[in-house]
């Protein structure tokens, strides 16, 4: 009886799961929905709380308080700026969870347990504690990374892959030994802490920059890690939200890599995008640089009738989004008409710039995908670049050397005028020279974009 | 019972890529954090292990578990509320809401 | 067991739901002669009944229920694909299918 | 492991079935699309073919001949102007084998089986018989009235929804009975009969050409029986179709309804739509009706810049497609453009006249929905109206006291001039007058839709 109350409230739940990720189909909704979903997730607590394996409640009272008192700072106060880093590390625990339910499994079969496992359990086992350490350690890197404790640029030594191949492969192996002799704990154990390397040394050849993909990938192996659990404990609830994440995180990669033209093996494999500092010293100096007083600038966007904002990764940096919206209030009040160009993978991970600006309360019917506004620029006056660079590169559609060539850009460069905000001429994530700095019609507007904005707005209010 | 789990995957998965291809790149990095609180759903197994009294070494394993699975959904679930709160329309928010 | 299938159906549901809105007016004839060519799955079952030496009546049954259903999977799958056979772009049908 | 090689069959063909329903989203891959599903299909009979408990196969391969043998026919020779009927038949085939499977399973139950069967089971078994019969006997009347063996008009009698509902209360008491008291026959036979009945007098007091509607929902019913038909076999294949086959049904006969404009109830319990007979009579005489010749109808097509042509259930009935066809392409050659413009309830089923198009090779990017279309007819020279009445009738913007109010049309009224196709003043399915048959800028063509449109052609070569 109590096992079917579980049960149901397990079916219920994941309809709301689902429905609420449907919900994100649209942002009118979207709220709504996911407010359904953590009504799910209560119900599925609820329908837990009664499992007649239940006998002793106060290590999960407790855990609930202590996760509890962890979580709300984590959602309340991490700023939208640090995004990607809050989403690896919540990732790592996930991971974490799934891994340590395995080995408690796993732990408690031999020791008062039936004292051994089927095969396909032991399977599903396995590739429970694999996924899940591979993915702690992994995204912990990343989030390292991210948060640049770690250093940015790809680490790399002489056969790399191979040794990771290598590792692999060993995995696997103790993983069969696990299936064919469950009772043998240092092959489970050895298991685990291979995997855990693996982990590591994956993500240490990848540039910060395309840390976001490694991140979304880990995402999805998190979900088959949920899932393979589910496999384990016969829990079809873990099952569905394993599919469901596995799948969002998979798609999630496939499309920035898309964005940025790359394959999955070159993201992985390709040791790229150190993030700024290898680049930044080399570039610039030979070509000439036009650059602007705040003064100027602000009269020509105080004048100016058709207005395109592209953020990018510094608008991220120099927290400026609320600036920008200011100043694109101004200009709109002196009748010029005002949109923000969105590029898939502006910023550092999908949709970042269209949170930011949301957080700043830019009406997201603003917001412009690149396909919808860039046949717009040859009728705009100023493309107002503020922190984007590789995202308006014209290297990437001139250029078949550019590292980046072939990746869809804001044709910013076709717009009358281009003013660009960025602290100096230093290189974007790619790592490479932009030949829309250089432009007869672009001039550079050098600082902090979040100073230089402030400047711009008592100038324009001035004008 | 394996085989009707595997249907369940299956179709999860389908289910899983038709509404996730459905989401705007508008709402993508709510959809991370969205995922991520509804993985921390694993909290269901973590419980068990927690509270069935297997030893120590379970309930240790357990206790921790539940930490994690729970930190991701207070966490999840108020980030991406606070990020859903913030996409308005033109008009006043309040319109919108009543919208639906 | 009972859970499980459960599940299947409403994930099974969700999964209709979504295809279905997605079909185009343009195929919603062919859409109807598929469902029904589909549903002879239902010969899984009748082929159990007739072959299981259950005795005259459930193999009259039977037998009954496999002609049925052998009769829609048939006519059904034909005769859809003798109608999407007829859907052509104005470019040659060549080119069309080409393009897949 | 046999049993698991046919598990893993079915999953194959569940898969394959998903995916070929989902091709149907654009006509280029749909072919592909369902021919996969065909395979699938394949891959499970074979899966079931090595199932243990099947011992003699002699009466398999004997049902599966002579099902091929009438299922080849159905599939090839049947005309796409008979559409309707036929999916009405095979409608009533699945659900007799459904219904045949359930009594066998209660049977087999009782002679030489367990001798008893568990509530869940039984519930299940009850609900397929009780969908199954109720859809065999409802679809065989559907069939009747689409094929014009029945009468199209609505039967009614007084207290007739009443009885019904007596009639549905008494089956679900069998039913319940069942539950209780497997053992005890007569309820579950006597639970057969009555939901057979209620099939046949359900669909009695529905018009004939509303019988589309009642198809789909049928359709519907007959997915949820198969359903029943997999818990009860703890199959989920059969769930699966089911479910796929259930949601299919239910959202064509919603959007049926709602293209109508009408309420599901109002569809099943409003005894409307006899077809033409009833008011074909009383309309006509009073308001002036401009007839137009052949002759003078060919100048003015022959001399349009732009056409649209409106088929309806008349060119279906008139089979006249080919003819249409012809016309258009004379038309084009003499340099005048040609769209078609499809209702969405035009003819007696969703898509008809796409399919019936589609066969006279119209190609399908001229055939245009309603909505993007109306916006076009103001600048339309000749609006040509094949065998359609009710779809183009003006009263359902303008007059709220009629039947069809409300339902969006095709605006060919706007049109500068429109020449209807049709034998004489008769009514539509509605049954109602149409004002578009008296608008100045109307002419009539009358007689049957093909010979016309045969006239139409050669008097326009002559032009
Ligand atoms: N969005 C995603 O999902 C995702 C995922 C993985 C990789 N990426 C990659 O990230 C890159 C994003 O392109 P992007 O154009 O948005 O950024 P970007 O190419 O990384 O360039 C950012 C620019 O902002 C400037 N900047 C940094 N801090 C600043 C500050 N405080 N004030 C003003 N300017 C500042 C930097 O120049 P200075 O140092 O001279 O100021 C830098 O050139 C793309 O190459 C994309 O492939 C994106
Ligand atoms: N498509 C669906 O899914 C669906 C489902 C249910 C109900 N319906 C209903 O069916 C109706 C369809 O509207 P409709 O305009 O397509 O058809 P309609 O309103 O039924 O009118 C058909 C017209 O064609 C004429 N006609 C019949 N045979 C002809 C022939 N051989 N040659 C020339 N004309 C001929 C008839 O007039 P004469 O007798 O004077 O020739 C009749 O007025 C709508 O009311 C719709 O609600 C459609």
């Amino acid at each position: 009886m109590r096992d079917t109350i579980t049960q149901f409230s397990y079916l219920v739940a994941s309809v709301f799961f689902i429905l609420g990720l449907r919900s994100l189909t649209h942002p009118d909704k979207a709220r709504r929905g996911m407010q359904l979903a953590a009504v799910g997730m209560l119900i599925a607590l609820c329908g837990t709380l009664i499992n007649h394996q239940i006998l002793d409640y106060k290590w999960i009272a407790a855990g609930l308080v202590l996760g509890t008192l962890i979580g709300y700072p984590l959602g309340m106060w991490v700023p939208t700026t640090a995004l990607p880093q809050r989403i690896a590390m919540s990732l790592s625990f996930g991971a974490l969870a799934a891994t340590l339910v395995g080995i408690a499994e796993y732990y408690t079969a031999f020791h008062g347990g039936e004292g051994t496992i089927a095969p396909a359990r032991m399977a599903a086992i396995g590739f429970e504690v694999l996924l899940g350490s591979l993915t702690v350690t992994g995204s912990m890197m990343a989030f390292g990374k991210l948060q640049e404790i770690l250093p940015g640029q790809p680490i790399t030594y002489r056969g790399q892959n191979a040794v990771n191949a290598l590792l692999f492969a060993g995995a696997m192996g103790l993983l069969i030994t696990c299936i064919v002799n469950p009772a043998y704990a240092p092959a489970f154990y050895g298991m685990i802490a291979i995997a855990a390397a693996l982990g590591v040394l994956m993500v240490i050849p990848i540039g910060g920059a395309d840390m976001p993909v490694v991140v979304a990938l880990l995402n999805s192996y998190c979900g088959l890690a949920a899932a393979a659990t589910g496999f384990a404990l016969g829990n079809s609830i873990l099952i569905i939200c394993g599919a469901l994440d596995g799948a969002s995180g998979f798609l999630l990669s496939i499309l920035m890599s898309k964005a940025m033209n790359r394959s999955f093996a070159n993201v992985l494999f390709g040791a790229f995008g150190g993030g700024d500092a290898p680049a930044a010293v080399s570039s610039g100096g030979q070509l000439p640089v036009r650059s602007i007083s705040v003064e100027d600038a602000a009269i020509q966007l105080a004048y100016a009738a058709r207005v395109i904002v592209i953020p990018g990764y510094g608008m991220a940096v120099a927290q400026a989004q609320h600036a920008v919206r200011e100043l694109a209030e101004l200009i709109e009040k002196r009748g010029g008409e005002v949109k923000y160009a969105i590029h898939p993978v502006a910023g550092r991970m999908p949709g970042h710039m269209n949170v930011l600006l949301a957080e700043s309360n830019v009406p997201y019917d603003k917001l412009y995908d690149m396909d919808e506004i860039n046949g717009e620029f040859p009728q705009t006056d100023v493309a107002l670049v503020i922190g984007a660079n590789d995202v308006v590169n014209p290297a990437a559609r001139s250029d078949p050397s550019s590292p980046i060539y072939g990746m869809p850009i804001l044709d910013a460069d076709k717009a009358k005028h281009c003013i660009v905000l960025k602290r100096g001429m230093a290189a974007g994530f790619a790592g490479i020279e932009n030949a829309l700095f250089h432009a007869p019609s672009t001039s550079m507007l050098f600082g902090d974009a979040k100073a230089s904005l402030v400047k711009l707005v008592s100038e324009v209010k001035a004008a | 019972m394996l085989i009707l789990e595997l249907y369940i995957f299956v179709l999860a998965g389908f289910v899983g890529f038709m509404v996730i291809t459905k989401v705007p790149p508008l709402l993508h990095t709510p959809l991370m954090s969205a995922t991520n609180a509804i993985s921390g759903i694993s909290l269901v197994g973590s419980m068990v292990a927690a509270g069935a009294r297997h030893g120590t070494v379970a309930t240790t394993l357990g206790f921790v578990a539940v930490v994690c699975a729970t930190t991701n959904i207070v966490g999840g679930f108020l980030i991406t509320d606070r990020m859903l709160k913030m996409f308005k329309r033109k008009e006043a928010p309040v319109a919108t809401e009543a919208k639906h």
